[in-house]
């Protein structure tokens, strides 16, 4: 049990490792190898799951890894698992085993795609699995290269703008966490004995009095390190000042890349203020509440609206995603038992429903080789859908409902959930948040409406409705959506104890 | 009243002398009018007493160094050299012309405001008083050749080796000339 | 009698004339020629001084350095005009600029 | 008695296996699944039969319920979500209403979808939607009421769309889902206000009604107040703007005419007889927190204004469906009026007649539509003026038609009448009261009643007797024959639109009986409001969990009896009779009137249609258009104020913020780099660097200028040097 984490760490990275020898002519041996290399770290994710003791609080100490990395800054090779991350473990593995059926459409290149796929694969794994922060920031900085590269090479017309807008905006929010994790570092002397990266460790408000002399201002050194840790999270996330980068980053990407992008990446944000900015500062978590709460209230709002105004399905989609994060953002703000289970709870479901909007959208976008509703010339994009692919708008119509939160689909619960947490502490946030709903079920319904209903179009004509192999990864998702939203015990299980002492633990510190 | 004679005689030889070097066109003129100077010089030498420099004067320089110009002047072809440089531009001719003496003579009024203010702060401290009689010196400098001034002696020896060898190596017509 | 002044008077012209056949002149030779006038004006301030100052040998000697040190370079110098001369076939001074930066 | 999870849960868990089941069938075996769905609610409407007869027969207690919970999720201690089921006597009766009329109108589709392509996936979807509105009966809290209710929202919109090959489907089903999820929205806040409420008074949250009821009971919502408006009234009106949604009140009626885009057994299922319903019978399940809200004025008004205003544009329809879905929005305004008013269970009756026979009538149309056959344009037809004298092609349906018309018009001795005279009854006796406010509603209420029998009456002239207006359609048309999918449905329900199967009096307020069956009030009986005096009860209830058998030994159930006074004092009891009666005579001579008027006018002639539509022509435009509320809320609303709004955020994000600030921001810093590479190149590479060299250069090119090679010209230098030196010394 004890390797099992390094395991399903350093298999993706073993794979991309051992998918450079290849011939590059052997395309299938190139996809079925990484299919393979997939489905094992998906297997073991299983197996982790089956393993995760729902009782214990915290990180399972029987997964827990730790060795000693470089010593004598105290960093540590420190990766382990609570009820937080593994949902997002869980969904990583998940989701890159279709994403590896799902980029069999990729045309040029396939031996560097599917080793930077699964080198993407294994730095998730880090962030979501590291305990140990500089070993966090290393996996979440290794992150962005794959990324990069992915979407500037095999991505859209204008992939190399996209691609660099994404790392930059990335990167400077990184370069700010390091900031505050390096003064971490050295702050973590005065009040805990020792300099350390541990995460761990440093949870539990130890630097409320400590002051910082910044530009000959005595500032509150908690407040400004969370505010730097927010910035650099906020980018991720997208919170809406910072959430430029995503639309043209989703509309560069390939399907894979924004399938995983909506997927896991930007739950990484909202994992790092669960994990890291909320436990380290709780002072300063309440201290900001109001005002996380209403940036995650502009996040739902502000983002339908701009879905609504968008012409391109994947912006229409990755500008949802700015609204659905928005949720988490609201439910993280809330601290409130409810609020933060149904926050996580979003952050995986928003995974399974995001992820089967952009397959759907790479599917159809594999026909169509363009993805407008309404043409720049102001023409239908695409019409009678419905008529031309009956299967394919059956899992739309899933995706979709999903989407906009459907009880019985997966996205209700989280939903509701977080409206259940943040109605207490901000009562008029949570009145506010409904017209995100109705918004939210305007864009995806106007969508749906322009693009499957009326006649077939002529250049619908010629599209095939879904094949095997395309079923057959989208299935899963379907049934999950419907599962989970009938039934989300086994996520919420997994979740309850580790989000329910973490709220305990904020709620120490509540002024 | 000789020394009088002699003076203003050697005097006159020196300085005449050495203007037609300057004036004069015709380069062996120039030799021997030269040569006429460093008589002049020589019998100056006499008018201070000094015989044995005035008869190494006489020896080496007219004897000498004089004849080696005119030697020189002639293995160079004399005054018929050519008046185009490589370029195949006008040079200056050989023995100067209104441009180069109007420079010779600024730098040479230089040089004179120069010699009138170093001789004239001299002529202030300088007293005259009584000379002494002429003595031979041909025994005193061969003294003092070989006992205060042997260095200086031997080294000059060696120069003058090594003049004569570099100057006969340098002049010695080569085969493989460079054009 | 004739004084120190009437020496120098003559030595300056001497030195002025030789400093003159350097400028004026182009030819390599005529410039030598003028070198011995300079050389010439200053052997002979020696022996003035020396009569006129302190009346010792010590300008004699000095002067017959001078003779033997211009002979030596007459020489030399010559020598070097005739192997310009058999190089450029040319004694005109403004060819010999060969050490020019 | 025994009820176990297995005689309960079928009754939705049937149509919704059957959906599933269905979804995998459809396409090969279309036939198999239309039998399946149909029996599968057969199956959900025996063992609803059941549950009923065992609530009306055996029991006979206001009182009796059944209410099952168990654990959907926990959150730890603090958090635990229940679902669950809760029947009392309304459920019972809503049950077997629902899946008695969803299973004739299932059967019915089996004829009417018959020959369609995609006749299975229809069924399952009815499928799907009958098990939702089962779900909503059955459901014990607000949560999952709210979980069917959407699930229903959504069937609802798969079914307008149904035929996608069409535009007007797509905009009808958008606008029906969008209009209704404004509803669901402020619903979805009650809860919130509801969970949050009962963690205050109870350390545990619930969604659970009798929770609810127990909380008020409490006095939990008193004093509190949210955003400058007491709690309870915040709460009652957030589900009451679920009501409004969901059952098409003024302002968010504009979806339900829209929604007969779908087929029409669709039509009668979803937006006729149960799905609005759902939207009252919400209210009548928050009754008491409408009630200490102080809002039921406020529902009067809003149920008058429905009542009355779709009745006027039900006037000037021309589509048959058309008239039906006004038709249907009026009801469900009377129904509204009737919560408004208090009476409680007469709105609930009215529910469950109206459901009865306009189930029947929409059939009926269907019936109508489906056998005319325009041969041009190779689709059926609905305009009523190209009908007329139908009843000879088609008499059971014109016998179906015509018996529900005059139940829906308030004719006696059938069940509209007794239901809604009983809502008018009342809306009489609040308006003599109290005129100022009840004034309006009352009148409005008579206004529509009127209407109500003048446009049914219009419709069925037009569309069955009268001479043939298309003769090459009456020509086409078939002559009915008896089948049992076709004419056996709305035989059946023609039976039960009469009177006495809810009321054993012809007013349903036990005044005038009818012969033989004396006493037998039970709708009135059994039906017991929740209101403040009445929730004292709900304190002793227990909830069961899932897996045991229903026993209460320990509590018993009297049998109910009917009170004629209804609690009042015999002077007030009297008066209130004495009212009612009135008002009875009132609303039957007003139904007389109506079908008086329709008669002049469609069969008689005597009174011009044209006339009254040149010489009001503004006020026909306006019904025409109804009274621009889509033009209101589309042209103005969507298209004017949402859409530049839209575009003009979109256009701040990628426009402004995005551009400008964004890539204004990169732009700077590349304008800086910019200069500090100019920096770069100039100052430091260029004057510095390269400039430390260029000055070795130039001073090598002064020196060079001196090592000329020219002899002379160094002699210039040296005795310039020299006399330079000479000069400046100063000599003694």
């Amino acid at each position: 049990m004890h390797g099992l984490l390094n395991w399903i760490l350093w298999l993706p990275f073993l794979g991309a490792v051992l998918i450079l020898f290849i011939p590059k002519e052997k395309v299938g041996a190139i996809r079925w190898f990484s299919v393979a290399v997939t489905a094992a770290t998906f297997v073991l994710c299983c197996i982790l799951y089956s393993n995760f003791d729902n009782t214990i609080a915290g990180i399972q100490p029987i997964t827990s890894v730790t060795l000693p990395w470089i010593k004598s800054f105290n960093i540590y090779y420190k990766l382990g698992i609570d009820g937080i991350s593994l949902p997002m473990v869980w969904i990583n593995g998940l989701l890159f085993l279709i994403c590896t059926f799902s980029s069999f459409d990729i045309k040029k290149m396939h031996k560097g795609y599917y080793s930077l796929l699964l080198m993407l694969q294994g730095s998730i794994f880090g962030v979501f699995m590291s305990l140990d922060f500089f070993l966090f920031y290393v996996f979440w900085e290794v992150m962005l290269l794959p990324m990069f590269f992915l979407i500037g090479v095999w991505g859209g017309e204008n992939r190399e703008y996209a691609a660099i807008k994404f790392f930059l905006y990335t990167f400077f929010g990184s370069v700010l966490m390091l900031l505050a994790i390096i003064a971490l570092y050295f702050s973590a002397e005065g009040t805990l004995g020792a300099e350390t990266f541990d995460m761990v460790k440093l949870m539990g408000g130890h630097f409320e009095n400590l002051r910082l002399s910044l530009f000959g201002m005595d500032l509150p050194f908690d407040k400004v390190f969370f505010i730097l840790l927010f910035v650099g999270f906020a980018i991720k996330v997208p919170i809406v000042p910072f959430h430029t980068w995503l639309p043209h980053a989703h509309v560069q990407a390939p399907t894979a890349v924004s399938v995983i992008l909506a997927g896991v990446l930007l739950k990484m944000g909202t994992y790092g203020f669960l994990r890291i900015s909320y436990p380290i500062f709780p002072q300063s978590a309440w201290y900001f509440g109001d005002i996380l709460a209403w940036m995650g209230l502009i996040n739902v709002i502000y983002g339908a609206l701009c879905a609504m105004a968008q012409t391109d399905i994947k912006r229409l989609i990755a500008y949802s995603s700015v609204s659905h994060m928005g949720f988490v953002m609201l439910g993280i703000a809330s601290m409130t038992t409810e609020g933060m289970n149904g926050a996580v709870l979003q952050m995986f479901n928003h995974g399974l429903s995001t992820a089967m909007m952009f397959l759907l959208i790479g599917i159809l976008y594999e026909r169509s080789h363009h993805r407008w509703i309404v043409t720049p010339e102001g023409k239908k994009g695409f019409g009678g859908l419905y008529t031309q692919m009956p299967k394919y708008s059956i899992i739309f119509i899933i995706g979709l409902f999903a989407s906009l939160g459907l009880p019985g689909l997966s996205g209700f619960i989280s939903e509701a959930l977080v409206f259940i947490g943040i109605y207490k502490p901000y009562t008029t946030i949570a009145l506010l948040g409904l017209i995100g709903l109705v918004l939210g079920a305007a864009y995806l319904l106007w969508m749906f409406r322009r693009m499957f209903f009326g006649e077939v179009i002529d250049s619908c004509k010629e599209y095939t409705d879904v094949n095997t192999r395309e079923m057959f990864y989208m299935a899963p998702l379907c049934f999950l959506v419907i599962f989970l939203g009938i039934y989300p015990v086994p996520i919420l299980d997994v979740m309850k104890t580790s989000v329910g002492k973490l709220v305990i633990d904020l709620a120490k510190f509540a002024p | 009243m000789f020394d009088l004679i002699l003076f203003f005689t050697s005097a006159i030889l020196t300085v005449i002398g050495a203007i037609l070097v300057v004036a004069t066109k015709d380069i062996m003129h120039a030799c021997v009018y030269l040569l006429v100077s460093f008589l002049g010089v020589s019998g100056l030498y006499l008018t201070l007493g000094a015989d044995f420099v005035a008869a190494i004067q006489l020896v080496v320089y007219v004897g000498g160094v004089v004849i080696l110009m005119v030697f020189a002047v002639m293995l160079t072809g004399g005054p018929h050299a050519q008046k185009q440089n490589k370029f195949g531009i006008v040079k200056t001719a050989l023995m100067g012309n209104m441009r180069t003496y109007t420079v010779g003579g600024l730098i040479g009024a230089l040089v004179l405001l120069m010699m009138v203010k170093l001789y004239l702060s001299l002529f202030k401290i300088y007293t005259p008083k009584e000379l002494p009689e002429y003595l031979p010196t041909v025994e005193r400098i061969g003294k003092a050749l070989i006992t205060d001034h042997v260095l200086a002696f031997e080294i000059s020896s060696v120069l003058l080796l090594g003049a004569l060898i570099g100057a006969a190596i340098i002049a010695r017509p080569r085969k493989n000339r460079i054009n | 009698m004739m004084g120190l002044a009437s020496y120098l008077i003559i030595s300056s012209i001497l030195f002025i004339c030789g400093v003159v056949a350097i400028m004026a002149r182009k030819n390599i030779v005529a410039i030598l020629l003028g070198l011995e006038l300079i050389l010439n004006a200053s052997a002979l301030n020696f022996i003035a001084y020396s009569r006129f100052l302190n009346n010792n040998i010590d300008g004699h000697i000095f002067s017959l350095f001078i003779i033997v040190l211009a002979a030596a370079e007459a020489a030399v110098a010559l020598a070097i005009v005739l192997r310009f001369y058999q190089i450029r076939e040319s004694v005109h001074v403004d060819d010999a600029t060969q050490l020019q930066g | 008695m025994d009820y176990t999870v297995a005689s309960i849960a079928p009754i939705v868990l049937l149509p919704f296996l059957a959906f599933v089941i269905g979804s995998f069938t459809a396409k090969k075996f279309p036939k198999f699944t239309g039998i399946m769905v149909c029996v599968a609610i057969f199956g959900s409407f025996l063992l609803s039969a059941r549950i009923f007869s065992d609530f009306v027969f055996n029991k006979f207690s206001a009182d009796y319920y059944i209410h099952k919970t168990f654990l959907w999720f926990d959150l730890g201690p603090a958090f635990k979500l229940n679902l669950g089921i809760y029947i009392d006597q309304m459920s019972a009766m809503l049950l077997v209403m629902v899946s008695g009329v969803g299973f004739l109108i299932h059967l019915f589709a089996t004829y009417y979808m018959g020959e369609d392509k995609r006749y299975a996936s229809y069924m399952i979807y009815m499928s799907l939607f009958t098990a939702g509105m089962l779900g909503v009966a059955l459901s014990d809290n607000l949560l999952g009421f709210f979980m069917f209710w959407e699930v229903m929202g959504f069937c609802s919109y798969s079914l307008i769309g149904f035929y996608f090959e069409r535009e007007a489907p797509g905009d009808a089903s958008l606008k029906a889902f969008m209009t209704t999820r404004i509803g669901d929205v402020f619903f979805l806040f009650g809860l919130l206000i509801v969970w949050n409420v009962t963690t205050q008074v109870n350390g545990q949250g619930s969604f659970a009604f009798v929770d609810l009821y127990n909380v008020i009971a409490a006095g939990g919502f008193d004093g509190q107040m949210l955003l400058g408006i007491p709690l309870a009234t915040f709460a009652g009106l957030c589900f009451f703007m679920g009501t409004i949604g969901k059952s098409a009140q003024f302002p968010l009626q504009v979806w339900l005419p829209d929604a007969m885009q779908g087929p029409t057994p669709t039509s009668a299922l979803i937006h006729a007889a149960t799905m609005v319903a759902a939207g009252v019978y919400l209210s009548l399940r928050v009754y008491p927190l409408l009630e200490i809200g102080h809002l039921l004025t406020f529902v009067t008004y809003i149920g008058a204004i429905t009542a009355f205003g779709a009745a006027t544009m039900a006037l000037v329809q021309t589509d048959i469906k058309a008239v039906l879905a006004y038709s249907t929005i009026s009801q469900l305004g009377f129904m509204v009026l009737g919560v408004g008013v208090g009476n409680y269970n007469a709105a609930f009756m009215h529910l469950i007649t109206h459901a009865v026979f306009k189930a029947c009538l929409f059939l009926s149309s269907g019936s109508v539509i489906h056998s005319l056959h325009d041969h041009h344009t190779h689709g059926h037809v609905q305009e009523m003026p190209r009908m007329g004298g139908l009843a000879k092609k088609m008499p059971y349906t014109c016998f179906a038609m015509v018996v529900c018309s005059l139940a829906i018009s308030g004719v006696p001795f059938f069940s509209g009448f007794v239901s809604k005279d009983r809502i008018l009854g009342d809306a009489l006796i609040h308006g003599l009261e109290n005129p100022m406010v009840y004034g309006l509603p009352m009148f409005l209420g008579f206004l529509a009643a009127l209407l109500t029998a003048f446009y049914m009456f219009r419709m069925i002239f037009l569309t069955f007797y009268g001479e043939p207006r298309d003769k090459e359609l009456y020509d086409h048309c078939h002559t009915e024959t008896f089948s049992f999918n076709r004419n056996l449905p709305l035989l059946i329900l023609t039976v039960f639109t009469l009177g006495f199967w809810y009321s054993g009096s012809l007013t349903g307020q036990g005044l005038v009986k009818f012969p033989g069956v004396e006493n037998k009030e039970w709708f009135q009986t059994l039906i017991e409001k929740p209101d403040d005096k009445h929730l004292a009860k709900f304190e002793t209830y227990t909830s069961q969990t899932w897996g045991k058998v229903d026993i209460k030994p320990e509590v018993t159930f009297p049998k109910s009896h009917y009170d004629p006074t209804h609690g009042l004092s015999e002077a007030d009891a009297h008066h209130a009779h004495t009212i009612h009666v009135s008002g009875a005579i009132g609303s039957i001579f007003i139904a007389f009137l109506g079908i008086f008027l329709a008669y002049l006018m469609y069969i008689r002639k005597s009174l011009n249609p044209g006339w009254w539509v040149s010489t009001f022509s503004g006020w026909y435009q306006t019904l025409k258009n109804k009274y621009y509320f889509d033009h209101f809320y589309i042209d103005i609303l969507i298209k004017k104020v949402l859409f530049k709004f839209q575009d003009f955020v979109a256009w701040v994000d990628m426009g402004i913020w995005d551009r400008i600030f964004i890539d204004g921001w990169a732009k700077v810093n590349d304008t800086f780099s910019y200069w500090t590479r100019k920096f770069d190149d100039i100052v430091i590479d260029t004057i510095a660097v390269d400039g430390t060299g260029a000055s070795v250069r130039f001073f090598n090119l002064v020196l060079r200028t001196f090592q000329s090679g020219k002899i002379q010209f160094y002699f210039v230098v040296i005795f310039v040097v020299l006399a330079s030196y000479l000069l400046t010394l100063k000599v003694v």
